[in-house]
């Protein structure tokens, strides 16, 4: 067989072999997640600490403006108020 | 008179090449695109920036003592190293050819030369070696994504995995591609070379740099210049595809909210991937290990203090480190050459293929299951993550001004992180069994 | 199909062995007991990562490329790798014997060997090498607890000093252990081993880092986890030895509230501390120049920002890489031996002499003065600051409502950690005075 | 002498040199820290930053440290950004 | 008994010399400079620390293995070390002058023997090896003052650029001195080390750093020691020159208000300086290169994570090792020499010589010229950021109460900065053309 | 010529050659600069972020670090505490 084919070859074992493999790893993962769920939930019944759609936007921490927050605007106003209050 | 002469040898302008002129305005496009166009500026400010330095002429800072002493010794000098390699110097190119491929002892003998010759190894070249060669800065960067990551939405539906185990098909028909084209005999691309072009497809940035570190070293500046450029195009590459492997009623599907999750399945989450990872791809090792690790941290709430390090400090340190080191990659003889551009080229197809296939895998989960999910969630299985959770979101808004995606989008998006791991461990084991 | 077999006997399950599965077990373990139970979890969250990542069988993050091509060479490699050494190949552990004891120059050439055939150093090996094999990254913990902590009730009452020598008894007494265990043929430990399990007894992780990793790296793990453990079990261990040695009515004792101290005193005290170290110790000035460093920079007041990194930013840093270091040194191979059972032993024992000791000095002090000082406060003089400290006020509130000795016992809290810095100085300089 | 026993010997006179060493120098760290006590007083009569049992609770960061926490975070940000503006 | 004996043969009193002794006290100095007359105290707290930690008496903590070796080995012991090095031993200055000059691969003979003979390097030379030997200290330090530096003011008025080059002939005056007093046989200066000792000059830290510990790292610990002093006397130096070159109408002079700068223009200026660099200068490329660098990521307004931590987490860590490692280089048998008094006088000289010429550059520029400057703000031009301009504030306002000079000082300040880079740049090619 | 007296001359010309560069280059700099400026303008005319007068202290970021202002610090430490206080 020619070198080149040879290669090709190759790109297509690891193709099949790859993919296969990746499918087989998150398959897995898909069961062993699932399993695990179950069995945390069943171990420790649901408190939940936060629900998932409300949840902080994960990989983005930069966010969050806290002008748009009543509660953190009371506690700065709060914070101001008792600052002047002890500065006189 | 021979100091001012001396000044003007040495100036970048008396030894400017087109070679070095040409990145260095490659450089400044990559600011100009992570400035302005905002494409992943938090690598490519480091790389671009990186890059104009390493071709800055006449000072040598991406290279090796070694290195510089072949490039800019006397004749005499050069004697002595070829004499020290066994080998005849007839001009640079060759004489390093024949010390990368030196056994270390002799590689240790010319070092000692160049040392004694007062060359020393370039600011570029130590970065590199410390960060990217030891392969710690990929994983500290995966320890800190880890960190930051919410598997969250994965938990609550982790069928969303098998749309991440899709979208690495990108992965894996660019290594076809580009073995394919070297059987063409358009380029020349080994097989090692081949499996690092295609983890461009898995669309994260520090599994690319750490597999070709590991793969293919010589060819991971135009990887990683790759991978991030198109990260950053995902808002364009990607909606076109989703759109013309969709119909209308099926991108206005709405989808169930999803189930709270409890801490104890986000803490035990991260241990159970390391479980199958342990068992099943101990190649994967160092990349999962430490994205679990810093998950863990994260989740645990016991080690805030580490998990804040992570998230901020030590992330970020290591990204300037790892973009400067990017950057010397991109040296003119070793960036400016066809392979380069075939790179590009496999690169977009990755991203191209790697959408679809995450796509039409939403469709037929759709077929083979009464829970409808909306196919265009299946395109942010290519990881890129926050970035292709949000391009499903926004063309599902299109559709549906009521479907909201993100949240659901976000499941397969850290899936593909993983996905792109796991495929990085096979390729290795891979790569390796061959060679061994 | 060979490939789908290199992936099978590459994979972990296939090289799973059971010395592997119990140190895996063991990891979970020890994120158990630190997640749930909160044993240390800044230490003990990265020690049990280490530790499982460390023996994930086939991945080899522990070894050096040395130790990988000894464990999984070829048997010409291996062949190859014995005549550098000198010697015939038998099995793993006996090359590797002869590697460990050989002189430099040949363990460069056995690296060189193991590079030329493509090995590499593990991950978490690089980490140790940099982090502890260095001794830089306790000393760095070390400087970090020097600048958050606050000698202000060691200077408002000195005398609380001697209980934290007093508490080092049990140091020393735990190296008589073992030497015992030794004499009496039950293990096999060396002066030098002795002398670092002798220093679990000092309650004080870095330390014991430190030490260990001077005199016998061998133990480092064993050391580490015996050291964080007990540290955290503190809770349990000292109340009922404290009540022991007491009377109600001396655990009752009131004490006079503590002086005001100047900033002045607080600045001047690492540096008079340094000058004692300087002429009578300075086998101690690694460890104790590092700790006043770190205090002065907390009390000088001009250099807040470096005391806030090294209290932050800097010290978290180093934990991280500390722990999964250490983790590194919880292989099977190295960990689960007869002689790790003794450590454990032994390390519970000098937890418990120390606090006997503190307490009776105390009392003795006691005897020996008017001005009465509840013998509660002498536990505290083991160091696991502020554990200890804390266990003396709970107890203290126990015998009476109105007796807050959590102050009080911060003197000899951290008077403990001096202590122990001290004895692990005079240890060093007294074993290689042996040795030398 | 067996090396049995030269061994017990070895971990004796480690254990007395030792624990005589420590005294020694904790006992000279008394004297002097007491010394520079009074000296520094008698320099610089006390203007006690703080008294010590309201002081800081020295060793233990974690729980005070605001930085790990976003909402915190930005309320302390606020909090900067009102006072300085105020200031002006 | 004989244990006894080397606890007391081993401390620190029994070994204490008067060099020691002597650089003990200049260590504490230091300190009391840096913390009661807040000399600089980012820096000179650590310097001052690792000076007393260099010169503890038997502790070795400046000193490499082999440098261990040649003060504390056994005849026996030396007599091997001569052999490795192909000599006799006489003493250990002159084994260690044999080694210093050895080739790179008898110094890794000699390194090898000192392991196998069990000495390993000091705390300090290992901090100062990677920190300074490797030159990223100074860099990393000049990524974080670019990344809090702004041009605003310098970009409003350029022209305040040409008060910065003036300042620098501090730095070639200096050089001129230290040849002239080698020439008189006063001191024994190469031109390398007359080079280094010319950039106090600069009154920039990094630079003299960076500089020095390229040409003449053996005088580094008297030049940074001088360089951060002097930085710290600038309020007393330069008034009284600013004062006797200027009349008090010239002090008098208001100037126009700046005009404000556009966020376009801040992004543009370090890359125009970097282009210039890289034309002109490449020797000056990793100083001002990572300088651009660092004040790229500030204003680019993309990179905001990176910018911070490149001014506080990073610069901070960097600023500690910086400090210690400086300090490592004052050992009794290094610094105190005549050479050391001469370093100091040169460098009040050059300070005092850079702030005379930024002052009468200012008054050459009124006369032609019709927009006045202020010559008050020419001092500023030494650098010493942001103190010379300070000064130039304060005594502007002496002169007349509604001269607000500070930010007008700042162009000429960060000018400075930019100026003695160059002129750092420069002195290193002539030099190695003439080594060359 | 004496070895003495070829230093001297190195250092003269050391000198010379020194400050010429770092004129020519800072020359050059005023003038790059400037067309720069000219060519920025132009391209985007003025949308001045901030009059540089009232910009940030620039190369001074210790004074603007808030651990260094204890009134500022009382007043972050009031808005954690109160913020602490009511998220209980
Ligand atoms: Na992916
Ligand atoms: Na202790
Ligand atoms: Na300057």
């Amino acid at each position: 067989m020619s070198q080149e084919a040879d290669l090709i070859n190759e790109g297509l074992s690891l193709m099949m072999f790859g993919m296969g493999f990746v499918f087989v790893f998150l398959t897995v993962l898909v069961f062993a997640t699932s399993l695990m769920s179950k069995i945390t939930l069943a171990l420790a019944p649901m408190a939940p600490e936060k629900a998932t759609p409300n949840a902080r936007p994960s990989v983005a921490p930069v966010a969050s403006d806290p002008s748009s927050d009543p509660v953190l605007l009371s506690v700065i106003n709060e914070a101001v108020r008792q600052h002047r209050a002890r500065r006189q | 008179m021979d100091k001012l002469m001396a000044l003007w040898t040495g100036s970048g302008l008396y030894n400017m090449d087109a070679g070095s002129l040409t990145m260095i305005v490659i450089g400044f496009l990559l600011l100009y695109l992570a400035i302005r166009k905002n494409f992943e500026p938090l690598l490519l400010v480091p790389i671009g920036f990186g890059g104009i330095l390493a071709n800055i002429p006449a000072a040598g800072l991406a290279y090796s003592a070694v290195e510089q002493l072949a490039h800019v010794g006397s004749a005499a000098q050069l004697d002595q190293l070829a004499a020290v390699l066994g080998t005849q110097f007839e001009n640079y190119k060759q004489i390093l050819d024949v010390y990368y491929s030196a056994p270390a002892a002799v590689k240790l003998t010319a070092e000692q030369l160049a040392s004694d010759l007062n060359y020393n190894n370039g600011m570029l070249y130590n970065f590199y070696s410390v960060a990217i060669g030891s392969t710690v800065a990929p994983l500290l960067i995966f320890m800190g994504v880890g960190a930051m990551t919410d598997f969250g939405p994965l938990l609550a539906n982790p069928r969303t995995l098998f749309l991440g185990a899709a979208a690495q098909f990108g992965i894996f028909a660019t290594v076809l591609g580009a073995v394919g084209m070297s059987s063409l005999g358009w380029m020349d691309f080994s097989i090692e070379q081949a499996a690092a072009i295609g983890i461009i497809g898995g669309a994260d940035g520090p599994t690319a740099i750490y597999v070709s570190s590991v793969l293919a070293p010589e060819l991971l500046g135009a990887i990683a210049v790759a991978a991030y450029s198109y990260m950053a195009l995902v808002p364009m590459i990607q909606p076109p595809i989703m759109k013309a492997l969709t119909t209308e009623k099926e991108r206005a599907i709405e989808m169930v909210q999803l189930r709270p999750v409890s801490k104890l399945e986000k803490i035990m989450f991260p241990l159970v991937l390391l479980v199958l990872v342990a068992l099943l791809l101990p190649d994967a090792a160092p990349l999962l290990g430490m994205f679990c690790f810093g998950n863990l941290m994260r989740e645990c709430g016991v080690v805030d203090r580490l998990s804040d390090t992570a998230q901020n400090a030590l992330i970020n340190t290591v990204t300037i480190f790892l973009g400067l080191s990017v950057g010397s990659k991109l040296v003119a003889d070793k960036f400016l050459s066809t392979e380069t551009l075939g790179i590009l080229a496999l690169g977009i197809v990755a991203f191209a293929i790697g959408t679809a296939a995450g796509v039409l895998m939403a469709k037929l989960m759709n077929k083979l299951s009464k829970t409808q999910i909306n196919p265009l969630i299946g395109s942010a299985g290519v990881s890129a993550v926050p970035m292709a959770a949000r391009v499903s979101n926004k063309v599902g808004l299109e559709a549906n001004p009521h479907n909201f995606l993100l949240m659901h989008a976000m499941g397969p998006n850290v899936a593909g992180v993983i996905g792109s791991a796991v495929a990085a461990g096979v390729m290795i084991k891979y790569v390796s069994a061959i060679a061994g």
